[in-house]
């Protein structure tokens, strides 16, 4: 595949090169670490420090999210690589106000060990206190009694808001963990792939479809999912995705969610909207709420054709956090 | 047999050949099962070692302080999932060898158990769970079982190489229940775990520089 | 290709019906007609109504430019097709307010027509001013001496945001009209074409590009450019474009400008980013400062791959435009 | 010869079907030259005007008024280019023909022309720029000319068709100048204009039903 880079090794570095130069007034290293971003705004003085990451290749997720009312540092992996424990501990330093530091990420392997070793560095190093949750909203990644094996897909997007929202509001890290878990277990999602990606060094597609095939419950890494078939059309696809997510979650008529239908990186926002017209459909006949929509590219896998469906049920309190403003420099709200 | 810091860095000179060799490979694997990455992973890591190899360690004498700068160095370039396996088995090996500019059999022998046992700590798989520790942990028993009987690490290692091998092979017919893989179920049957590959050949990679050494 | 539609000849219909489900809060229809948008929030009266417009595929351009701040209404027309005059006309009628209309497109023969069409039937039916400027930052599409042939490409994100401020800021038609031919004045852009999209209804590539060669020059329709060539690292394709645009634009060492790097569609956001990276760099060569900059996908082309370099020159009241805040869907700037 | 409502209807029927014939063929001239549409647009627009046809204008005897609501559903259907062009030669040509239920052949002269004008105006294109009014313009300059002589419309438009097939084909050897096209330069050279070519099947398609009605 083609690509606009220079040496396919500098890549990463390279973006993030470009992405503080270009938002210099959201976006600083922790010293000369390219891999350690942190606001540039002016964090309050105990507030419970926020990190998300994982992996480069899924922008605008993570380092896009760096923000007010979002996280306040992003570590940056290798492509479809946990960063290494060096900046995820060199952010923890920086950002923590005294108030604790929170750390999410998708439930993988890599991210497990690397942010578990900068835990206990930051515990050992610098006595700060940290927390993790871990997204876990892939449905068809493990079945529902072996939860904690799910992966984190898309929905992560919401969680990771809900628990910026939480810190921006002066809330305790206890509180701000809380929320968090609750927003991890009210939330749902299932994907379709309809073309791979390629790793700049590689060249290799990362997965193999024929002309007319997709693959049901693909991974945001291009880990095969439930099994490929012909492709279809949206609404019979939406359907059985949605079968999928309502089948997992506890819902019921008169309840609201949010929406979000985020593309992988290379499908139309044209085809978002048809999706998402769809998922509006069955949710509509079933009485649920649609409440807030987010209809984009949230978190991509290069340049992966297909999307994701995600759902959020909605109490109060977690209304009050996806209504929350975010200011960064990939993802406003008002 | 003993071995020294030269021949140490020579060993890890040489994975860092036989990586560029094989990552294409390696991430071959990794599409099938993974997001396809281990081999350009192995790459980078020991790139960013062979910097060290070529500059830092030059003349480095302290085989400790040696795996300690690999373990680290392969860390900080690639986390992801075999960044914090193989820093912590050489870390772990690296204690167990502290201060020694020579290796001795039984030096080599507790090194390489260490280093299994720091990836078994670190990761929390079983054999039997389509990963490393499926090449990994027969090699050691391996190694153990016949280091007690002769005394001899080479051989021994290289009966441990072989059953890290019939490991990594045995991987092939294992449904995956860790890392990326642990959720397609049914379809990850026929392919060999990217990482039990890598694990073999970091061993047998040993195996073939104290060959050299010894002139075979 | 493959696509997430339903029946091809409904995708921009189904699209829409999409959006507005998406974001009520945002975007409401003229009537039933799905293809006339227009703002659900309140607009002040006596405010110069903003039209922006032209064919679809071009998402989030330019029906996500509808809010506060930008654009009053949208007409849309079918894929990488002018809207006919019905649309344009109902919204016009909407939302005026008493002071007159813009209207702001590509300079495109076919929007030439229909948006000149519809502003005569606003003159003739309402007795609506209407005013109208055309967008052609596009250096590559015609020589020097012909500006007034150049076609309206990436670029006319900067000349739609700098009138729809002018508009919220209550200025006159005459002003914002000035305004808007000032910022098209002081824009240029270039872009170049990694891989083609297909439209739903024909399946079929909108161009052929061999696996290793790149389009220079490429329009947002996957009109040819100046020339097909290999494909060459990043940094030397942003040389050439860049040479083109800054030959082009009469700009001097210290004045500043807006950036914007605009994928085409399929583009990642890493590759986007590391195109700025050369950018920025250039521009510090001469002395030029960037004043804000914009990265993403601002006027696609469906799947296309490849992206765009858009550079606007900024005096003081230019710069008043392009801070000014703006909340539409798909497009938050605080 | 005369025509009436019934036989005009008939001529808009087939060309519902030749476009849906030649639908791929325009777009892929247009993707050579212009944004790949063409083919598709035609398609959409008649398909709108076989709607009307089936129905609003089933028993519509005025030629004027069935042309009106031809230009105006296409217009509405397509926007475009070709939507104003044609509208507005439709539009023009039932101007000329204004409550009429019959077309004698001074009419049908006279309706062709006003077409033609009508997309000279709203394009303001010329001969050479490469444009349908390469096809239009001769065509209409010999419909006018062969008329005036003979009286006889069918036999004038017989060698209109075939001034219009040949400006069609001229626009291969053309520079772009009007369009989408006009940036192509050099590239624009070999291949035929799709609008010049939807515009000659237009043309064509009305010589064909007219022979279809003689039973030639
Ligand atoms: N918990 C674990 N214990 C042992 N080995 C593991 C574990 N998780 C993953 N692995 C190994 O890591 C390999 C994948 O490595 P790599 O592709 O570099 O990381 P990632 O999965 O983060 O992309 C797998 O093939 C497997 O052998
Ligand atoms: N100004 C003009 N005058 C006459 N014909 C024109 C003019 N501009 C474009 N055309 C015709 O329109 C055709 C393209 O139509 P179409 O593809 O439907 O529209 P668009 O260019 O908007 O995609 C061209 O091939 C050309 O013949
Ligand atoms: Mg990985
Ligand atoms: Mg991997
Ligand atoms: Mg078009
Ligand atoms: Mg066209």
């Amino acid at each position: 595949m083609k690509k606009l880079v220079n040496n396919p090794i500098k890549a990463v570095d390279e973006m993030i090169e470009g992405y503080v130069k270009a938002y210099p007034n959201y976006i600083k290293t922790v010293g000369e670490n390219l891999r350690a971003l942190v606001t540039a705004k002016e964090t309050k003085e105990n507030k419970v420090g926020v990190i998300i990451g994982g992996g480069a290749g899924h922008e605008p997720g993570f380092m896009g999210y760096i923000g007010t009312g979002f996280a306040d540092g992003v570590p940056v992996g290798n492509i479809f690589a946990s960063p290494p424990p060096d900046p995820i501990l060199d952010i923890t330093k920086e950002i923590d106000k005294g108030a604790g530091v929170i750390y999410l990420y998708g439930n993988y392997q890599g991210d497990i060990m690397n942010f578990g070793m900068a835990a206990d560095l930051a515990d050992l190093e610098a006595d700060i206190r940290v927390e993790t949750v871990r997204v876990t909203d892939d449905v068809v990644s493990a079945p529902k009694d072996r939860l904690e094996e799910r992966r984190g897909i898309a929905g992560s997007f919401f969680v990771y808001k809900a628990a910026g929202a939480a810190a921006d509001l002066g809330y305790s890290l206890d509180h701000v963990v809380r929320i968090a878990n609750k927003a991890n277990d009210s939330t749902r999602s299932m994907g379709v792939g309809l073309s791979p990606c390629s790793l700049p060094q590689t060249g290799e597609p990362s997965f193999e479809l024929a002309d007319h095939e997709m693959e049901i419950g693909l991974g945001v890494h291009g880990e095969p999912g439930l099994y490929k078939g012909e492709i279809r059309p949206a609404e019979s696809i939406v359907n059985e995705l949605m079968e999928h997510i309502l089948a997992d979650m506890p819902i019921s008529r008169g309840e609201k969610v949010a929406v979000l239908v985020n593309g992988l990186g290379s499908t139309p926002q044209m085809e978002l909207y048809i999706m998402f017209r769809s998922v509006a459909k069955i949710l509509e006949d079933q009485g649920i709420i649609i409440y807030r929509s987010y209809v984009g590219n949230y978190l991509t896998s290069l340049e992966m054709g297909g999307c994701s469906v995600s759902l959020m049920k909605l109490d109060d309190e977690l209304t009050t956090m996806i209504d929350h403003p975010a200011d960064c420099a990939m993802f406003v709200q008002k | 047999m003993n071995i020294d810091s030269r021949n140490l860095i020579n060993y890890f000179q040489q994975v860092v050949e036989m990586i560029e060799k094989e990552k294409d490979h390696l991430s071959e694997l990794d599409r099938k099962l993974g997001d396809g990455d281990h081999g350009v992973t192995m790459s980078i890591g020991f790139q960013a070692v062979k910097d060290k190899l070529d500059h830092e360690l030059l003349d480095e004498e302290d085989c400790s302080k040696i795996c300690i700068v690999v373990a680290r160095t392969f860390l900080s370039a690639v986390g992801s999932s075999v960044g914090p396996l193989y820093a912590t088995g050489f870390l772990k090996g690296a204690k167990v060898i502290k201060n020694k500019r020579t290796l001795d059999d039984e030096s080599l022998t507790k090194f390489w158990l260490a280093f299994v046992d720091g990836v078994k700590e670190r990761g929390m798989a079983k054999v039997g769970d389509k990963t490393m520790v499926d090449t990994l942990e027969p090699a050691a028993n391996i190694l153990k079982e016949e280091f007690e009987k002769t005394g001899n690490f080479i051989e021994a290692f290289q009966y441990a190489v072989d059953a890290g091998r019939m490991g990594m092979e045995s991987t092939q017919e294992l449904l995956s229940r860790k890392g990326r893989s642990s959720r397609l179920g049914q379809r990850s049957l026929g392919v060999i775990d990217p990482g039990a590959a890598s694990a073999y050949l970091l061993l047998n990679t040993f195996l073939t520089s104290l060959n050299s050494k010894r002139g075979i």
